[in-house]
Protein backbone atom coordinates (compact mmCIF):
# COMPACT_ATOMS: atom_id res chain seq x y z
CA UNK A 1 0.00 0.00 0.00
CA UNK A 2 1.58 3.10 -0.86
CA UNK A 3 0.07 6.76 -0.06
CA UNK A 4 1.66 10.75 -1.17
CA UNK A 5 0.67 13.36 1.15
CA UNK A 6 0.54 16.72 3.07
CA UNK A 7 -0.49 15.58 6.12
CA UNK A 8 1.59 13.98 9.49
CA UNK A 9 1.31 10.10 9.62
CA UNK A 10 1.13 8.61 13.48
CA UNK A 11 3.21 5.09 12.88
CA UNK A 12 1.33 3.24 15.89
CA UNK A 13 -1.78 4.09 13.88
CA UNK A 14 -0.34 2.90 10.12
CA UNK A 15 0.88 -0.36 12.04
CA UNK A 16 -2.46 -1.55 13.42
CA UNK A 17 -4.04 -0.53 10.21
CA UNK A 18 -1.52 -2.50 7.88
CA UNK A 19 -1.57 -5.37 10.40
CA UNK A 20 -5.06 -5.66 12.26
CA UNK A 21 -6.53 -9.24 12.01
CA UNK A 22 -3.06 -10.97 10.60
CA UNK A 23 -1.98 -13.31 12.86
CA UNK A 24 0.44 -14.98 11.12
CA UNK A 25 2.32 -11.85 11.31
CA UNK A 26 5.55 -12.69 13.56
CA UNK A 27 8.03 -9.00 12.64
CA UNK A 28 7.31 -5.72 11.40
CA UNK A 29 9.91 -3.32 10.62
CA UNK A 30 9.57 -0.21 10.03
CA UNK A 31 11.70 2.85 9.18
CA UNK A 32 10.54 6.46 9.98
CA UNK A 33 12.43 9.39 8.15
CA UNK A 34 12.59 12.48 9.64
CA UNK A 35 14.26 16.28 8.88
CA UNK A 36 17.52 16.99 10.43
CA UNK A 37 18.18 20.10 11.97
CA UNK A 38 21.57 20.34 9.77
CA UNK A 39 21.91 21.18 6.49
CA UNK A 40 22.90 17.88 4.01
CA UNK A 41 26.27 18.77 2.61
CA UNK A 42 27.50 21.56 5.03
CA UNK A 43 28.95 22.22 8.33
CA UNK A 44 27.27 21.91 11.75
CA UNK A 45 26.51 25.15 12.05
CA UNK A 46 23.92 25.76 8.87
CA UNK A 47 20.80 25.16 10.99
CA UNK A 48 17.73 24.51 8.99
CA UNK A 49 14.87 26.06 9.31
CA UNK A 50 12.58 24.50 7.06
CA UNK A 51 12.61 22.05 4.53
CA UNK A 52 10.22 21.70 1.27
CA UNK A 53 9.47 18.55 -0.33
CA UNK A 54 8.62 18.78 -3.91
CA UNK A 55 7.75 15.59 -6.08
CA UNK A 56 6.38 14.88 -9.13
CA UNK A 57 2.31 14.21 -8.83
CA UNK A 58 0.78 11.21 -11.22
CA UNK A 59 4.79 9.95 -11.33
CA UNK A 60 5.32 9.30 -7.90
CA UNK A 61 2.23 7.50 -7.19
CA UNK A 62 2.88 5.11 -9.86
CA UNK A 63 6.31 4.69 -8.99
CA UNK A 64 5.81 4.29 -5.55
CA UNK A 65 3.43 0.93 -6.35
CA UNK A 66 5.80 -0.27 -8.56
CA UNK A 67 8.68 -0.70 -6.01
CA UNK A 68 6.21 -1.85 -3.34
CA UNK A 69 5.14 -4.51 -6.13
CA UNK A 70 8.81 -5.22 -6.63
CA UNK A 71 9.28 -5.76 -2.64
CA UNK A 72 6.54 -8.47 -2.41
CA UNK A 73 7.87 -10.06 -5.33
CA UNK A 74 11.58 -10.26 -3.86
CA UNK A 75 10.29 -10.82 -0.10
CA UNK A 76 7.62 -13.02 1.72
CA UNK A 77 5.99 -10.01 2.57
CA UNK A 78 1.98 -10.53 4.87
CA UNK A 79 2.08 -6.41 3.94
CA UNK A 80 4.02 -3.60 3.33
CA UNK A 81 3.23 0.08 3.23
CA UNK A 82 5.22 3.65 2.14
CA UNK A 83 3.61 6.90 3.52
CA UNK A 84 5.81 10.26 1.89
CA UNK A 85 5.12 13.68 2.91
CA UNK A 86 5.36 16.20 0.61
CA UNK A 87 5.60 20.29 1.38
CA UNK A 88 6.80 22.54 3.84
CA UNK A 89 8.66 20.51 6.79
CA UNK A 90 10.66 21.65 10.04
CA UNK A 91 13.63 19.96 12.06
CA UNK A 92 12.20 16.89 13.60
CA UNK A 93 9.23 16.55 10.99
CA UNK A 94 8.27 13.10 9.62
CA UNK A 95 9.03 12.30 5.81
CA UNK A 96 8.53 9.20 5.02
CA UNK A 97 7.46 5.56 6.63
CA UNK A 98 8.42 2.49 5.55
CA UNK A 99 6.46 -0.59 7.09
CA UNK A 100 7.14 -4.44 6.32
CA UNK A 101 5.39 -7.16 8.16
CA UNK A 102 6.02 -11.31 7.26
CA UNK A 103 6.25 -14.28 9.14
CA UNK A 104 10.13 -13.76 9.79
CA UNK A 105 12.09 -11.49 10.51
CA UNK A 106 14.53 -11.32 7.65
CA UNK A 107 11.89 -10.73 5.09
CA UNK A 108 10.99 -7.68 7.00
CA UNK A 109 14.27 -6.15 7.47
CA UNK A 110 15.66 -6.79 4.33
CA UNK A 111 12.32 -5.19 2.20
CA UNK A 112 12.18 -2.42 4.40
CA UNK A 113 16.11 -1.59 3.95
CA UNK A 114 15.41 -2.22 -0.18
CA UNK A 115 12.68 0.46 0.24
CA UNK A 116 14.39 3.02 1.78
CA UNK A 117 17.09 2.87 -0.58
CA UNK A 118 14.94 2.94 -3.48
CA UNK A 119 13.37 5.89 -2.00
CA UNK A 120 16.56 7.63 -1.66
CA UNK A 121 17.45 7.14 -5.62
CA UNK A 122 14.17 6.56 -7.14
CA UNK A 123 11.27 8.19 -6.15
CA UNK A 124 10.61 11.73 -7.63
CA UNK A 125 10.82 14.09 -5.01
CA UNK A 126 13.33 17.13 -4.09
CA UNK A 127 14.79 18.60 -1.07
CA UNK A 128 14.73 22.22 -0.60
CA UNK A 129 16.72 23.36 2.51
CA UNK A 130 16.05 26.65 3.72
CA UNK A 131 18.72 28.28 6.54
CA UNK A 132 19.39 31.99 7.41
CA UNK A 133 21.99 31.92 4.77
CA UNK A 134 19.44 31.00 2.29
CA UNK A 135 17.22 28.13 0.55
CA UNK A 136 19.00 25.22 -1.64
CA UNK A 137 18.56 22.11 -2.59
CA UNK A 138 20.07 19.15 -1.37
CA UNK A 139 22.15 17.17 -3.61
CA UNK A 140 21.94 13.44 -4.24
CA UNK A 141 24.56 11.23 -2.00
CA UNK A 142 26.95 8.50 -3.90
CA UNK A 143 26.49 6.12 -0.94
CA UNK A 144 22.53 6.16 -2.04
CA UNK A 145 23.41 5.47 -5.34
CA UNK A 146 26.06 2.50 -3.94
CA UNK A 147 22.87 1.20 -1.63
CA UNK A 148 20.45 1.18 -4.22
CA UNK A 149 22.74 -0.88 -6.38
CA UNK A 150 23.39 -3.63 -3.95
CA UNK A 151 19.90 -4.93 -4.69
CA UNK A 152 20.20 -5.46 -8.26
CA UNK B 1 3.76 17.18 -26.30
CA UNK B 2 3.72 17.79 -22.10
CA UNK B 3 6.99 19.11 -20.66
CA UNK B 4 7.14 19.19 -16.86
CA UNK B 5 10.40 20.86 -14.91
CA UNK B 6 10.97 19.91 -11.32
CA UNK B 7 13.06 21.33 -8.60
CA UNK B 8 16.01 23.76 -9.61
CA UNK B 9 15.39 22.90 -13.29
CA UNK B 10 11.81 24.25 -12.76
CA UNK B 11 13.36 27.55 -10.89
CA UNK B 12 16.25 27.75 -14.03
CA UNK B 13 13.43 27.74 -17.25
CA UNK B 14 11.23 29.73 -14.78
CA UNK B 15 8.11 27.61 -15.58
CA UNK B 16 6.62 24.11 -14.21
CA UNK B 17 4.98 22.92 -16.93
CA UNK B 18 4.58 23.91 -21.16
CA UNK B 19 2.78 22.31 -23.98
CA UNK B 20 4.67 22.52 -26.84
CA UNK B 21 4.61 20.57 -30.13
CA UNK B 22 7.60 18.56 -30.92
CA UNK B 23 9.53 19.83 -34.29
CA UNK B 24 10.51 18.33 -36.98
CA UNK B 25 14.21 16.92 -36.23
CA UNK B 26 14.06 16.09 -32.21
CA UNK B 27 14.07 12.59 -31.61
CA UNK B 28 15.55 12.13 -28.54
CA UNK B 29 15.28 13.56 -24.94
CA UNK B 30 18.66 15.04 -25.37
CA UNK B 31 17.89 16.93 -28.63
CA UNK B 32 15.01 18.28 -26.59
CA UNK B 33 17.39 19.70 -24.28
CA UNK B 34 19.58 20.96 -26.59
CA UNK B 35 16.44 22.86 -28.59
CA UNK B 36 15.06 24.03 -24.84
CA UNK B 37 18.41 25.18 -24.43
CA UNK B 38 18.62 27.96 -27.14
CA UNK B 39 15.56 29.39 -26.08
CA UNK B 40 16.62 31.86 -23.15
CA UNK B 41 19.18 32.00 -20.55
CA UNK B 42 17.25 30.09 -18.05
CA UNK B 43 16.73 27.33 -20.78
CA UNK B 44 20.31 27.36 -21.24
CA UNK B 45 20.96 27.63 -17.62
CA UNK B 46 18.99 24.85 -16.85
CA UNK B 47 20.75 22.54 -19.34
CA UNK B 48 24.02 23.80 -19.06
CA UNK B 49 25.45 20.58 -17.31
CA UNK B 50 23.33 17.10 -18.63
CA UNK B 51 25.21 15.16 -16.12
CA UNK B 52 23.20 16.84 -13.43
CA UNK B 53 19.70 16.63 -15.07
CA UNK B 54 17.53 13.09 -15.35
CA UNK B 55 14.67 12.71 -17.44
CA UNK B 56 11.33 11.02 -17.23
CA UNK B 57 9.61 10.09 -20.45
CA UNK B 58 5.56 8.91 -19.56
CA UNK B 59 6.42 8.87 -15.54
CA UNK B 60 9.20 6.45 -16.20
CA UNK B 61 12.96 6.98 -15.52
CA UNK B 62 14.67 7.18 -19.10
CA UNK B 63 17.74 7.77 -19.99
CA UNK B 64 19.05 10.83 -21.91
CA UNK B 65 19.25 9.37 -25.81
CA UNK B 66 15.53 7.61 -24.99
CA UNK B 67 13.20 8.65 -28.41
CA UNK B 68 10.90 10.75 -27.62
CA UNK B 69 7.38 11.59 -29.56
CA UNK B 70 5.08 14.75 -29.58
CA UNK B 71 2.67 12.38 -27.63
CA UNK B 72 4.91 11.97 -24.81
CA UNK B 73 4.98 13.87 -20.77
CA UNK B 74 8.91 14.43 -20.56
CA UNK B 75 10.13 15.94 -17.23
CA UNK B 76 13.52 17.20 -16.84
CA UNK B 77 14.46 17.53 -12.79
CA UNK B 78 17.95 17.31 -10.97
CA UNK B 79 18.67 13.63 -9.27
CA UNK B 80 15.99 12.50 -6.71
CA UNK B 81 16.65 13.01 -3.07
CA UNK B 82 13.46 11.43 -1.39
CA UNK B 83 12.79 8.88 1.76
CA UNK C 1 17.06 2.17 27.24
CA UNK C 2 15.80 -0.83 28.09
CA UNK C 3 12.16 -2.22 29.78
CA UNK C 4 10.90 -5.61 30.88
CA UNK C 5 7.46 -5.77 31.71
CA UNK C 6 3.93 -7.39 31.50
CA UNK C 7 2.08 -4.16 29.96
CA UNK C 8 1.45 -3.45 26.33
CA UNK C 9 3.34 -0.71 24.58
CA UNK C 10 2.31 2.01 21.90
CA UNK C 11 5.28 2.55 19.68
CA UNK C 12 3.99 5.76 18.30
CA UNK C 13 4.40 6.88 22.12
CA UNK C 14 7.50 5.11 22.69
CA UNK C 15 9.33 6.67 19.80
CA UNK C 16 8.17 9.79 20.76
CA UNK C 17 9.57 9.47 23.78
CA UNK C 18 12.71 8.32 22.83
CA UNK C 19 13.59 11.32 20.29
CA UNK C 20 11.97 13.71 21.37
CA UNK C 21 13.83 17.33 21.30
CA UNK C 22 16.87 15.03 19.64
CA UNK C 23 16.64 17.10 15.48
CA UNK C 24 19.96 15.80 14.60
CA UNK C 25 18.19 12.19 14.07
CA UNK C 26 17.29 11.73 10.36
CA UNK C 27 16.14 8.27 10.54
CA UNK C 28 14.37 5.61 12.93
CA UNK C 29 14.62 2.25 12.66
CA UNK C 30 12.29 -0.22 14.84
CA UNK C 31 11.20 -3.91 14.64
CA UNK C 32 8.42 -5.22 16.65
CA UNK C 33 7.85 -8.80 17.05
CA UNK C 34 4.15 -10.48 17.95
CA UNK C 35 2.65 -13.35 18.66
CA UNK C 36 2.20 -15.83 15.55
CA UNK C 37 -1.23 -18.37 15.50
CA UNK C 38 0.91 -20.98 14.25
CA UNK C 39 2.98 -22.75 16.32
CA UNK C 40 6.86 -22.39 15.67
CA UNK C 41 8.33 -25.93 14.52
CA UNK C 42 5.22 -27.54 13.17
CA UNK C 43 2.22 -27.90 10.76
CA UNK C 44 -0.14 -25.28 9.98
CA UNK C 45 -3.05 -26.82 11.40
CA UNK C 46 -1.28 -26.40 14.97
CA UNK C 47 -2.98 -22.97 15.75
CA UNK C 48 -1.34 -21.37 18.93
CA UNK C 49 -4.28 -19.78 21.47
CA UNK C 50 -1.36 -18.27 24.56
CA UNK C 51 2.05 -17.81 24.28
CA UNK C 52 3.58 -17.69 27.69
CA UNK C 53 6.92 -15.89 28.00
CA UNK C 54 8.85 -16.59 30.86
CA UNK C 55 11.88 -14.83 31.66
CA UNK C 56 14.80 -14.29 34.40
CA UNK C 57 14.60 -11.28 36.61
CA UNK C 58 17.75 -9.91 37.27
CA UNK C 59 19.82 -11.21 34.17
CA UNK C 60 17.43 -10.07 31.53
CA UNK C 61 17.46 -6.38 32.64
CA UNK C 62 21.37 -6.70 32.79
CA UNK C 63 21.78 -8.56 29.51
CA UNK C 64 19.80 -6.22 28.08
CA UNK C 65 21.58 -3.21 28.97
CA UNK C 66 25.32 -4.07 27.96
CA UNK C 67 24.07 -5.48 24.40
CA UNK C 68 22.43 -1.76 24.37
CA UNK C 69 25.51 -0.57 25.30
CA UNK C 70 27.47 -2.69 22.69
CA UNK C 71 24.74 -1.55 20.02
CA UNK C 72 25.99 2.22 20.86
CA UNK C 73 29.83 1.26 20.87
CA UNK C 74 29.60 -0.36 17.50
CA UNK C 75 27.23 1.92 15.77
CA UNK C 76 26.27 5.53 15.53
CA UNK C 77 23.23 6.14 17.61
CA UNK C 78 20.80 8.90 18.90
CA UNK C 79 19.15 6.77 20.94
CA UNK C 80 17.82 3.14 21.02
CA UNK C 81 15.30 1.40 23.48
CA UNK C 82 14.58 -2.04 23.50
CA UNK C 83 11.03 -3.26 25.63
CA UNK C 84 10.10 -6.95 25.75
CA UNK C 85 7.02 -8.31 27.27
CA UNK C 86 6.62 -11.26 29.70
CA UNK C 87 3.78 -12.83 30.79
CA UNK C 88 0.85 -14.70 29.03
CA UNK C 89 0.19 -13.52 25.10
CA UNK C 90 -2.03 -13.91 22.70
CA UNK C 91 -2.08 -14.36 18.98
CA UNK C 92 -1.71 -10.93 17.71
CA UNK C 93 0.18 -9.70 20.90
CA UNK C 94 3.33 -7.43 20.63
CA UNK C 95 6.55 -9.50 22.09
CA UNK C 96 9.05 -6.77 21.86
CA UNK C 97 10.13 -3.53 20.45
CA UNK C 98 13.29 -2.44 19.54
CA UNK C 99 13.98 1.33 18.18
CA UNK C 100 17.21 2.76 16.63
CA UNK C 101 17.94 6.32 15.78
CA UNK C 102 19.99 7.85 13.76
CA UNK C 103 21.87 10.51 11.99
CA UNK C 104 21.88 8.03 9.18
CA UNK C 105 20.27 4.99 8.50
CA UNK C 106 22.30 2.45 7.65
CA UNK C 107 23.16 2.67 11.11
CA UNK C 108 19.80 2.56 12.26
CA UNK C 109 19.08 -0.58 10.40
CA UNK C 110 22.29 -2.56 11.13
CA UNK C 111 22.08 -1.69 14.73
CA UNK C 112 18.34 -2.47 15.03
CA UNK C 113 19.03 -6.19 13.15
CA UNK C 114 21.84 -6.59 15.73
CA UNK C 115 19.99 -5.97 18.66
CA UNK C 116 16.55 -8.06 17.48
CA UNK C 117 19.05 -10.79 16.33
CA UNK C 118 21.39 -11.07 19.85
CA UNK C 119 17.63 -10.86 21.54
CA UNK C 120 16.60 -14.34 19.85
CA UNK C 121 19.89 -16.30 21.54
CA UNK C 122 21.06 -14.36 24.24
CA UNK C 123 18.64 -12.56 26.55
CA UNK C 124 16.97 -14.94 29.09
CA UNK C 125 13.25 -15.95 27.77
CA UNK C 126 11.53 -18.92 26.62
CA UNK C 127 8.59 -19.30 24.79
CA UNK C 128 5.78 -21.49 26.20
CA UNK C 129 3.21 -22.28 22.98
CA UNK C 130 -0.34 -23.48 24.08
CA UNK C 131 -2.38 -24.88 21.40
CA UNK C 132 -5.62 -27.24 21.66
CA UNK C 133 -3.07 -30.15 21.59
CA UNK C 134 -1.18 -28.96 24.77
CA UNK C 135 1.39 -26.84 25.74
CA UNK C 136 5.29 -27.23 24.64
CA UNK C 137 8.47 -25.22 24.58
CA UNK C 138 9.85 -23.62 21.20
CA UNK C 139 12.74 -24.50 20.56
CA UNK C 140 15.81 -22.09 19.63
CA UNK C 141 16.58 -22.15 15.71
CA UNK C 142 19.84 -22.60 14.72
CA UNK C 143 18.81 -20.17 12.31
CA UNK C 144 18.86 -17.52 14.75
CA UNK C 145 22.68 -18.60 15.81
CA UNK C 146 23.61 -18.04 12.76
CA UNK C 147 22.09 -15.07 12.14
CA UNK C 148 23.92 -13.83 15.82
CA UNK C 149 27.57 -15.28 14.56
CA UNK C 150 27.57 -12.59 11.47
CA UNK C 151 28.16 -10.00 14.04
CA UNK C 152 31.16 -11.12 15.42
CA UNK D 1 25.19 -21.07 46.43
CA UNK D 2 21.46 -20.16 44.98
CA UNK D 3 20.62 -22.05 41.87
CA UNK D 4 17.72 -20.94 39.98
CA UNK D 5 15.78 -23.34 36.89
CA UNK D 6 13.73 -22.12 34.01
CA UNK D 7 11.43 -23.32 30.79
CA UNK D 8 11.06 -27.07 30.81
CA UNK D 9 14.19 -27.42 33.14
CA UNK D 10 12.13 -25.83 35.98
CA UNK D 11 9.29 -28.03 35.06
CA UNK D 12 11.22 -31.49 35.10
CA UNK D 13 13.03 -30.30 38.56
CA UNK D 14 9.51 -29.31 39.68
CA UNK D 15 11.28 -26.51 41.69
CA UNK D 16 12.10 -22.86 40.32
CA UNK D 17 15.21 -21.84 42.57
CA UNK D 18 16.88 -23.15 45.64
CA UNK D 19 19.70 -22.52 48.01
CA UNK D 20 22.09 -25.14 48.75
CA UNK D 21 25.42 -25.11 50.45
CA UNK D 22 27.99 -26.37 47.46
CA UNK D 23 29.63 -29.44 48.39
CA UNK D 24 33.06 -30.72 48.64
CA UNK D 25 34.28 -31.14 45.01
CA UNK D 26 31.94 -30.15 42.74
CA UNK D 27 34.28 -27.26 41.05
CA UNK D 28 32.24 -26.47 37.50
CA UNK D 29 29.04 -26.50 35.97
CA UNK D 30 28.87 -29.97 34.81
CA UNK D 31 30.08 -31.62 37.84
CA UNK D 32 26.61 -29.33 39.32
CA UNK D 33 24.69 -30.64 37.09
CA UNK D 34 26.00 -34.32 37.83
CA UNK D 35 25.75 -34.17 41.37
CA UNK D 36 21.87 -32.92 41.09
CA UNK D 37 21.21 -35.37 38.62
CA UNK D 38 21.12 -37.84 41.02
CA UNK D 39 18.83 -36.27 43.27
CA UNK D 40 15.74 -38.03 41.47
CA UNK D 41 13.74 -38.24 38.81
CA UNK D 42 13.05 -35.29 37.64
CA UNK D 43 16.52 -34.28 38.45
CA UNK D 44 18.24 -36.73 35.70
CA UNK D 45 15.71 -36.36 33.43
CA UNK D 46 16.34 -32.52 33.30
CA UNK D 47 20.08 -33.05 32.85
CA UNK D 48 19.48 -36.26 31.21
CA UNK D 49 20.66 -34.34 27.62
CA UNK D 50 23.45 -32.11 28.74
CA UNK D 51 23.76 -30.65 25.33
CA UNK D 52 20.60 -29.45 25.60
CA UNK D 53 20.86 -27.44 29.06
CA UNK D 54 22.12 -23.92 29.25
CA UNK D 55 23.68 -22.44 31.89
CA UNK D 56 24.10 -18.89 33.29
CA UNK D 57 26.75 -18.02 36.48
CA UNK D 58 26.45 -15.25 38.70
CA UNK D 59 23.35 -13.62 35.39
CA UNK D 60 26.18 -14.41 32.62
CA UNK D 61 25.88 -16.96 30.02
CA UNK D 62 28.70 -19.06 30.34
CA UNK D 63 30.50 -22.40 29.12
CA UNK D 64 29.29 -25.82 31.53
CA UNK D 65 33.49 -26.33 32.45
CA UNK D 66 33.00 -23.11 34.02
CA UNK D 67 33.81 -22.87 37.55
CA UNK D 68 31.34 -22.23 39.95
CA UNK D 69 31.20 -21.86 44.02
CA UNK D 70 29.20 -21.55 46.55
CA UNK D 71 28.03 -17.78 46.54
CA UNK D 72 27.90 -18.46 42.62
CA UNK D 73 24.06 -17.81 41.38
CA UNK D 74 23.73 -20.72 38.84
CA UNK D 75 21.09 -20.84 36.56
CA UNK D 76 20.08 -23.91 34.31
CA UNK D 77 17.88 -23.43 31.57
CA UNK D 78 17.61 -24.26 27.61
CA UNK D 79 18.56 -22.16 24.98
CA UNK D 80 16.75 -19.36 24.67
CA UNK D 81 13.58 -18.16 22.04
CA UNK D 82 13.21 -14.34 22.97
CA UNK D 83 12.69 -11.76 20.78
Amino acid sequence: MIRVQLEDFDIGQEIDALTAGNTGIGGICSFMGTVRDMAGGSGADDAVSTMTLEHYPGMTEKALAQIDAEANTRWNLAASLIVHRYGELTPGDRIVLVVTASAHRQDAFEACQFLMDWLKTKAPFWKLEASEDGASWVEARESDDDATARWK
Amino acid sequence: MKILYFAWVREKTGIASEEISLPDGIGTATQLMDWLSVRGDGFADAFANTDTVRVAINQEHASLDHPVTDSDEVAFFPPVTGG
